[in-house]
């Protein structure tokens, strides 16, 4: 009975808490806290000594390396890694089935453990058994002295079955998505840009994003629609994200639905980009709309560790991609979701940048670019240029778009530190709208500087992303290892008459083989029958 | 059998009187043609001492390596051959049996012709090596100096004890006349040892300085891969002379015209493939060993051979393999239906084939994979979770070990064949060969998982246990079943001779396989070496330094495998005129007609 | 693996005893059977080239079993002519005359208007190491460099340890990225780069080379590879410009350590 | 059909499918490294690539010289400049003579504050040939000024160089022309090993290293030995770390020296107590 009026309480507490600051919030648990004094943990299961003497091995040799012998996340490691490795002393647990400011189940430890979380630094555990997941879990728990007292005992809220999806709940799920400001974090196509995005902090200060809710397969805690409905309702404790009590409850899942309707299952990354062919050259002034109905490929950006200036977080973690040719122009569409459009600022590829930035100068901002890259020479065969800007033996093309002055370069690179102009033969244009960059590049297709793009050829292609905010630049950025561009073929081949080649071919093939076996078998086959 | 008649018996059409004259006339014009032409097509020399020249259209690579390698392939067949035929006599000699002298006798016969394309083939390699690559001869005489000449002498030898065991068939004691076999034996692989240390010599150069000069000539040609090599080829030599040999019998058969004629050509066919695949069984065993010394003599010239392009190589190669093993346990299970009481194994044959297929399968199955980027994404990486597990040398090991074990029951299947035991203790024989089996391949398949989980140098010597085990079940089970078939009764008879063609034609394509897979073992000995002449000491510097793509090596090796079988055609067809009867003038005409003489025959 | 095609496909087989097809119907039904296994049942599906591979085996074998005895070949001439001759198979006769050509002229419809695929790619993944490298103006011959740390795996574990643990701090501050936290080659870059980074923890890969070999690939990374290894889409950095030499020969260390692999050594023969 | 021409074709698939089968599997060239020779028609630009690669590799310069750093501490003058100021160091020296004066004969002119103790590198150990030197010299003249010179430049030091270096892959890259195992003496091995342009052992004259006048009684016979086949173990005071194990690593010395040859180095180096 004790623990029923508990969770009755607690939840009454949460829905209170949602418009509570964090001190509210730690005024409310010491609240809270007086009031279950008398509870007794007798029900909390902290395992055995020689369980946690298991998990504390474990940790050692898998886990203490990010998150430190103490459990309170190395420093080392947490300038590194975005976001930072949790602090366990701190029993601040993101990703639970308990409400926002409670303790995390067991099961919700070994979730995180088994599951980790994509895209960041925390990778799934499949190689651990269900046993050493356990002790792992025990082990974790005595960080914090919070886990053997009354917090220690916690209940897991209910969570229910996912209802069906409709065009309506996601129609309805737009408006509760307005109504409860999600945009003022998420921005409004929910890319990650909205207003206050650049602002945020963790529990520790250090900066944090807004999930990107376009791109599902991303989401820390899960992309199912139960994940999704968990995240909002427990919000993550230690990041800016509150837990959100939206009444009536079908609201709830029709946020979900609509969350859940801005993105595909799965990244589906690509591997080759066609570039379609059209008569007439690329006309810049049209934008986006010159490349409608193509279906874009998206590839995934990340970090570049080889040259200084090494970012190991990059701000952006895909492109999409679109290309065009005409008979004498060719053009990309380069697509990515950015918090924010920095376009006061230096950047270019060759700018240096250092490894490691302490204490940044912040009187100087950098803008965001992008660039698209070629091996110089196509005809090379296999042989490619090393993907990041060349090699002394092959050189590679960059088509470098400053999005601060909004003009293009064509550089070429023979290693990261030999990038030279070669000449201003780009056009470009760019355009953010709702936190997402639209940058086209244009150039002409010619014979001498290696620009031809013969029809039906694949040409290696990489990409590069910086991202401004993230002070990003020269060797600093997000890139791509090599990919194709296919340029197709203007006039197909129509398949009709190889077809029909074929196809009689075949039919002579037989009729002959028939005629032939009828022939030598035909009168004693036709006596047996 | 209506059409018998039509099939025209090539053997006996005689030659237009003229056609030798003829020939000699347009083949000494053509080469006079091309001495007369160097102005125009060799290109000069421009200096006076160059390092290399070039040969005309198809370069001096290609020139010497095809050279090379029909020496080559006539050498092993020379030297295999009296090693069985000196076998087969003293099999002859103790069973009394005069089909196995008569047998030994016919495949002496193949030997003269060989041994003289033999002699002409390296001599043309020599005067090739010395035109084109004078700098690499210079050095190699420089370092093998005097070994030549013993080389020469027994070579003189060769021909004595050759020609003294061919034309002394019959005429000496049979104890002289094996004395002179054994003699021809020990003299032909002195020959090949002396050989294999100039060429391994340029793999595993050993006993030099830094700088190349000799300080030990014992060391240059005791190197780390000579031994491997004499051993490896000696084996590879019978398995491959065993191949052309049962060819030679195929041939004769499919254009013999008598019953009796019929069966002598089947049963050489049978001898000579059951000599080839017997050698095949160890000959892995032997590559292992090779492969180990050169791992040892160099981790980049080893990891050249297994880990990089050639792994490729490695790949065809068990294709070649594979088809061998299956052609060969295809054969006899073909023979098995000649023979009566055989059709009780049929129901086995099914088995067998799976084995067969899953070895042959892994055994194929390269660790790198050639796949699309989509492809390579899904398998998370250029390893594949499953296959690339197949793809290394535990299962390899493993693979091929079951594979031999296969086709040995194959054999020990066409071998009970007619047969019925009466010994009392036939049950539990069977039961102890079967167990043998059982075991056998439980241990060697354990030891080829294991091999996944223990260091590489443990991992390797796991091969040793496996191949002990193969070995070991072999030989009991022979011993066993030796004693277990003592005086057994006859279910039937083997019916010689009722063979159908396309048995004849697999034994052809298990002579071209072989003679192919052996162009493959030329190509990377001598391209493991990348761009050396001699690995690490002399570079080669000439414009073929690269080694070539295997597509192109393949369709050198299927020319020059081309030309091997035209040469031995020539052989087969020179042997075949010493069984013919002597030309008689006929009445009326004084040359014959095809025609007539086709009814003659038939007639 | 997927269980259940293969299940399906061997109760399917086994169904099939009961029918007793001819012989040539049996092959066909064989090779079938065999192609979805492979095409199907094996997950991640294996690459098109060994499919095909593997089937032209499977082909041949079918073909051997159907000819090595002769009632059998004789059994499938008679089908074979029978269809061709016998008026009771005129309809299917005529059937397959027709569909066989639509079929091959889809086929080649198709071909021509699918989606464009990427070139396949083919690099040797452990080419062979040059003799010697020059690491920051240093001539190491790696035919006879040794981890100068190895040997105190024996003789003084304690420091042994300690130079594991450098190892760990360098892996984890540089290769963990993209070889993951397990060794895999399942870091959270990993999905960025083609081909995927080497998996440690196969024991194909370190436990089947010398440590030398390591050494030079990571000194040298993607950029010092030969020319046999191109495309060099290796993304592997040349870590000589980070890491001091004992950091590589610490950072060895530990990877073997981590994944409980043993490095190759040079056997001692002759 | 005839039998014979039955067989004829038959052979003749066979070698096609095998054929046809090594056209299936991956066709990849490999070429030979490419030589560091040097090719008459080079561009200066091209030739100043080489020499970095030279400067880096088997020039051994790195040991002891730094490019474009600051370090007051300096042993050796840094080169980040000497493309700027080689035309002005010696009155009425050209650029190219210059730089070809101090790599043929680097003692005749010593830059101020500095020692000498540079090697000829046209000489062995180093033993760079002519044209290799000029590479290295195009190199040096592009840090911070043009290069200028190609394999064409003449100079009055030409032909002085190591014989050339047609037996490419022969002689290995860099290094001594010291044979393993060559059995040598303690002197033996001071000389050949070159110990002599870094330090003095006879007079107490500091050169880039410590004097050896004394070192018999300052370290004991396996300090000694330490500090030979661990420089950096112990460091003199007042001398950088790095210089030696580079200098002795570049010159192939700890592959070369046998254990015998080290065990007469080190007697023979115990043996100078300075008296």
């Amino acid at each position: 009975m004790t623990t029923i009026s508990v969770s009755a309480m607690t939840k009454k507490l949460v829905s209170a808490m949602t418009t509570l600051s964090v001190s509210a919030m730690i005024l409310a648990s010491t609240s809270m806290f007086v009031l279950v004094e008398t509870v007794s943990a007798q029900n909390v299961d902290l395992g055995t000594e020689a369980q946690r003497e298991a998990g504390r091995q474990i940790y050692e040799l898998k886990c203490a390396h990010c998150h430190a012998s103490d459990g309170a996340g190395d420093p080392v490691m947490s300038t590194l890694l975005r976001p930072a490795p949790r602090d366990f002393t701190a029993s601040t647990f993101k990703f639970r089935t308990t409400a926002s400011g409670e303790l995390p189940s067991d099961e919700d430890i070994k979730q995180s453990i088994r599951n980790g979380m994509p895209y960041t630094a925390m990778p799934p555990w499949p190689s651990l058994s269900e046993k050493e997941v356990t002790n792992l879990m025990y082990f974790i728990k005595t960080f914090s002295t919070d886990f053997a007292g009354v917090f220690g005992e916690v209940v897991p809220l209910e969570m229910p079955d996912p209802p069906g999806m409709s065009d309506e709940s996601i129609t309805r799920g737009r408006e509760v998505y307005v109504e409860n400001q999600c945009a003022d974090c998420h921005g409004d196509q929910g890319r990650g840009d909205g207003k206050s995005a650049p602002t945020l902090e963790d529990s520790w200060n250090y900066p944090i994003r807004a999930a990107d809710l376009t791109k599902r397969w991303a989401f820390r805690g899960g992309s199912s629609r139960s994940d999704i409905f968990r995240t909002f309702t427990t919000g993550l404790d230690g990041s800016p994200m509150p837990s959100f009590d939206i009444q009536p409850e079908e609201d709830q899942w029709n946020l979900v639905d609509y969350v859940y309707s801005l993105s595909r299952d799965n990244a589906g990354y690509g591997t080759v980009v066609t570039a379609h062919t059209v008569s007439d050259p690329i006309d810049l002034s049209a934008g986006a709309a010159s490349f409608d109905g193509i279906k874009p490929v998206l590839f995934p950006i990340v970090g570049q560790i080889i040259e200084p200036g090494r970012a190991f977080f990059p701000g952006v973690n895909a492109v999409e991609v679109r290309a065009l040719v005409s008979p004498s122009t060719v053009s990309f569409m380069l697509q990515w979701n950015d918090m924010s459009a920095d376009r006061a600022g230096k950047t270019g590829p060759s700018l240096p940048a250092p490894d490691r930035e302490a204490e940044p100068d912040t009187s100087i901002t950098y803008a965001d670019a992008v660039a698209i890259q070629f091996p110089t020479d196509v005809s090379a065969g296999a042989e490619q240029p090393y993907f990041i800007f060349g090699d002394r033996k092959l050189s590679a093309d960059i088509w470098f778009a400053d999005l601060a002055t909004s003009s293009a370069t064509h550089y070429v690179g023979s290693g990261a530190d030999r990038i030279e102009v070669s000449g201003p033969d780009l056009a470009m244009s760019a355009t953010f709208d709702a936190g997402q960059w639209t940058v086209i590049f244009s150039r002409a297709r010619t014979e001498e500087n290696h620009a031809a793009f013969k029809e039906g050829t694949f040409v290696p292609i990489a990409f590069s992303v910086w991202d401004g905010f993230s002070r990003e630049r020269g060797s600093r950025r997000g890139l791509t290892t090599w990919y194709y561009l296919y340029v197709d073929v203007a006039e197909k081949p129509s398949p009709v008459l190889p077809m029909m080649a074929w196809g009689f071919a075949t039919l002579l093939l037989g009729l002959g083989t028939t005629f032939l076996v009828r022939r030598k078998f035909g009168n004693t086959e036709s006596d047996r029958g | 059998m209506k059409d018998l008649r039509l099939i025209k018996d090539y053997r006996q059409k005689p030659l237009p009187a003229l056609l030798p004259v003829a020939i000699a006339i347009l083949v000494t014009a053509f080469i006079a043609a091309l001495v007369a032409l160097p102005a125009a097509a060799i290109p000069q020399d421009a200096v006076a001492n160059p390092e290399y020249r070039a040969f005309p259209v198809i370069g001096s690579r290609v020139a010497i390596w095809v050279v090379a390698q029909l020496h080559l392939m006539f050498a092993a067949f020379v030297l295999a051959v009296p090693m069985f035929a000196v076998i087969i006599e003293i099999i002859g000699m103790v069973t009394k049996d005069k089909r196995y002298d008569a047998l030994a006798h016919e495949f002496t016969k193949l030997l003269s012709v060989s041994f003289s394309l033999t002699a002409t083939l390296g001599a043309l390699m020599v005067v090739m090596l010395v035109v084109l690559y004078p700098g690499v001869t210079q050095y190699m005489v420089s370092i093998f100096s005097w070994s030549f000449f013993p080389y020469i002498l027994l070579f003189f030898l060769e021909a004595v004890f050759l020609y003294s065991y061919y034309y002394g068939w019959g005429k000496f004691s049979p104890k002289v006349h094996l004395s002179l076999g054994i003699a021809l034996n020990i003299v032909g692989t002195a020959i090949m040892f002396i050989a294999n240390a100039w060429l391994t010599f340029m793999n595993t150069p050993n006993g030099i300085s830094e700088t190349g000069a000799l300080l030990s000539m014992a060391d240059a040609m005791n190197n780390f891969i000579w031994m491997p090599i004499n051993i490896h080829r000696m084996i590879a030599n019978v398995a491959f002379g065993g191949s052309i040999a049962a060819a030679y019998g195929a041939y004769k058969y499919l254009g013999a015209k008598t019953q009796e004629e019929k069966a002598h050509y089947d049963w050489m066919g049978y001898v000579g493939n059951f000599i080839s695949i017997s050698a095949l069984l160890p000959l892995p065993f032997a590559g292992y060993w090779l492969g180990k010394e050169i791992y040892a003599y160099s981790q980049s010239l080893g990891i050249t051979l297994m880990g990089g392009t050639f792994s490729w190589l490695f790949i065809i190669q068990a294709v070649l393999i594979g088809n061998l093993f299956l052609a060969a346990n295809y054969y006899l299970w073909v023979s098995m239906e000649r023979i009566e009481g055989a059709e009780r194994f049929r129901k086995f044959i099914k088995y067998l084939l799976a084995s067969i297929a899953i070895t042959y399968l892994v055994w194929a199955t390269p660790h790198s994979l050639v796949a699309t980027v989509e492809e390579a994404r899904k398998m998370g990486g250029a390893h594949h979770p499953m296959l690339g597990v197949l793809g290394v040398m535990s299962a390899k090991n493993t693979a091929v070990n079951i594979l031999i074990l296969t086709t040995y029951i194959s054999f020990l299947l066409y071998r009970r064949g007619n047969k019925e035991p009466t010994v009392s203790w036939v049950k539990a024989g069977n039961f102890a060969q079967l167990a043998i089996f059982i075991g056998a391949v439980a241990i060697v398949i354990f030891l080829g998982i294991f091999g996944y989980f223990v260091e590489a140098k443990v991992r390797i010597a796991l091969s040793v246990p496996q191949v002990a085990v193969v070995l070991f079940t072999m030989i009991s089970v022979t011993i066993i079943d030796i004693y277990l078939y003592r005086g057994a009764r006859s279910r039937g008879k083997i019916k010689w001779g009722e063979m159908p063609a396309r048995a004849q034609y697999v034994l052809f394509f298990i002579a071209v396989t072989f003679a192919w897979t052996m162009g493959l073992m030329g190509y990377v000995r001598a391209g493991m070496r990348q761009h050396w002449h001699v690995f690490g000491v002399m570079a080669d510097t000439s414009p073929d330094a690269f080694t070539p793509t295997l597509g192109f090596a393949s369709n050198v090796i299927s020319v020059t495998v081309l030309i091997f079988f035209s040469f031995i055609a020539v052989v087969f067809w020179l042997t075949g005129l010493a069984g013919k009867k002597d030309w008689e003038p006929k009445e009326g005409a004084l040359i014959p007609d095809g025609e007539h003489a086709d009814e003659e025959v038939v007639r | 693996m997927n269980i259940l095609v293969i299940l399906a496909v061997v109760v399917v087989m086994f169904g099939l005893r009961f029918l007793k097809p001819n012989a040539l119907a049996w092959a066909a039904i064989w090779w079938i059977g065999v192609y979805l296994v492979f095409r199907y049942g094996v997950d991640p599906p294996m690459p098109t080239s060994i499919l095909g591979m593997f089937m032209f085996i499977i082909s041949l074998v079918l073909v051997a079993y159907v000819t090595a005895a002769n009632d059998r070949i004789r059994e499938v001439a008679d089908t074979l002519i029978a269809f061709f001759v016998n008026p009771e198979y005129k309809v299917a006769l005529g059937l397959t005359l027709v569909l066989l050509p639509l079929l091959v002229a889809f086929q080649v419809y198709s071909g021509m208007s699918g989606q464009p695929q990427a070139p396949l790619l083919a690099r040797t993944i452990h080419p062979p190491p040059p003799g010697s490298i020059s690491y920051q103006g240093k001539q190491i011959d790696l035919l006879t460099v040794h981890n100068p740390f190895r040997g105190l795996e024996q003789s003084d574990p304690t420091v042994f340890e300690a130079h594991v643990a450098g190892g760990r701090a360098v892996y984890y501050q540089n290769c963990v990225y993209c070889h993951g936290d397990n060794m895999e080659g399942d870091g959270f870059f990993a999905h960025g780069f083609n081909p995927i980074p080497a998996n440690f923890q196969d024991p194909t890969t370190i436990a089947m080379l010398q440590e030398s070999y390591l050494f030079w690939r990571i000194a040298k990374g993607a950029p010092g590879l030969p020319s046999e290894s191109t495309p060099w889409l290796s993304a592997m950095p040349a870590w000589e410009t980070f890491l001091s030499e004992e950091e590589i020969w610490e950072v060895i260390l530990f990877i073997y350590d981590y994944t409980e692999q043993r490095p190759r050594v040079s056997e001692e023969v002759h | 059909m005839n039998t014979g021409v039955k067989i004829f074709l038959f052979v003749l698939a066979i070698l096609a499918f095998y054929s046809y089968v090594g056209q299936m599997v991956p066709q990849k060239i490999t070429y030979p490294p490419e030589t560091a020779e040097l090719a008459a028609d080079m561009t200066t630009e091209e030739l100043a690539v080489a020499g970095a690669e030279i400067v880096a590799g088997k020039g051994t310069c790195l040991g002891c010289h730094t490019i474009g750093s600051s370090d007051a501490s300096l042993r050796f003058p840094d080169l980040g400049n000497i493309g700027a100021v080689a035309g002005s160091r010696i009155d009425g020296m050209s650029e190219i003579e210059y730089l070809a004066e101090s790599l043929y004969d680097p003692d005749s002119y010593i830059v101020d504050r500095f020692l000498p103790g540079m090697p000829a590198i046209g000489k062995p150990p180093i033993g760079l040939t002519d044209d290799e030197i000029l590479a290295v010299m195009a190199y040096l003249q592009s840090l911070g000024g043009t290069s200028t010179v190609t394999l064409a430049t003449t100079h009055s030091f030409t032909g002085q160089g190591a014989s050339g270096s047609d037996g490419a892959g022969a002689t290995p890259s860099g290094g001594a022309a010291v044979a393993l195992g060559a059995g040598l003496d303690g002197p033996g091995v001071f000389a050949a090993f070159l110990c002599g342009t870094c330090h003095t052992i006879d007079k107490p004259d500091r050169l880039v290293g410590p004097s050896l006048f004394d070192v018999g009684s300052r370290l004991s016979k396996a300090e000694i030995y330490e500090a030979v086949m661990d420089p950096d173990a112990t460091l003199a005071e007042g001398y950088p770390g790095g210089v030696m194990p580079a200098t002795l690593g570049a010159s192939g010395f700890f592959q070369k020296v046998s254990p015998e040859e080290i065990r007469a180095l080190v007697d023979y180096l115990a043996s100078h107590t300075g008296e």
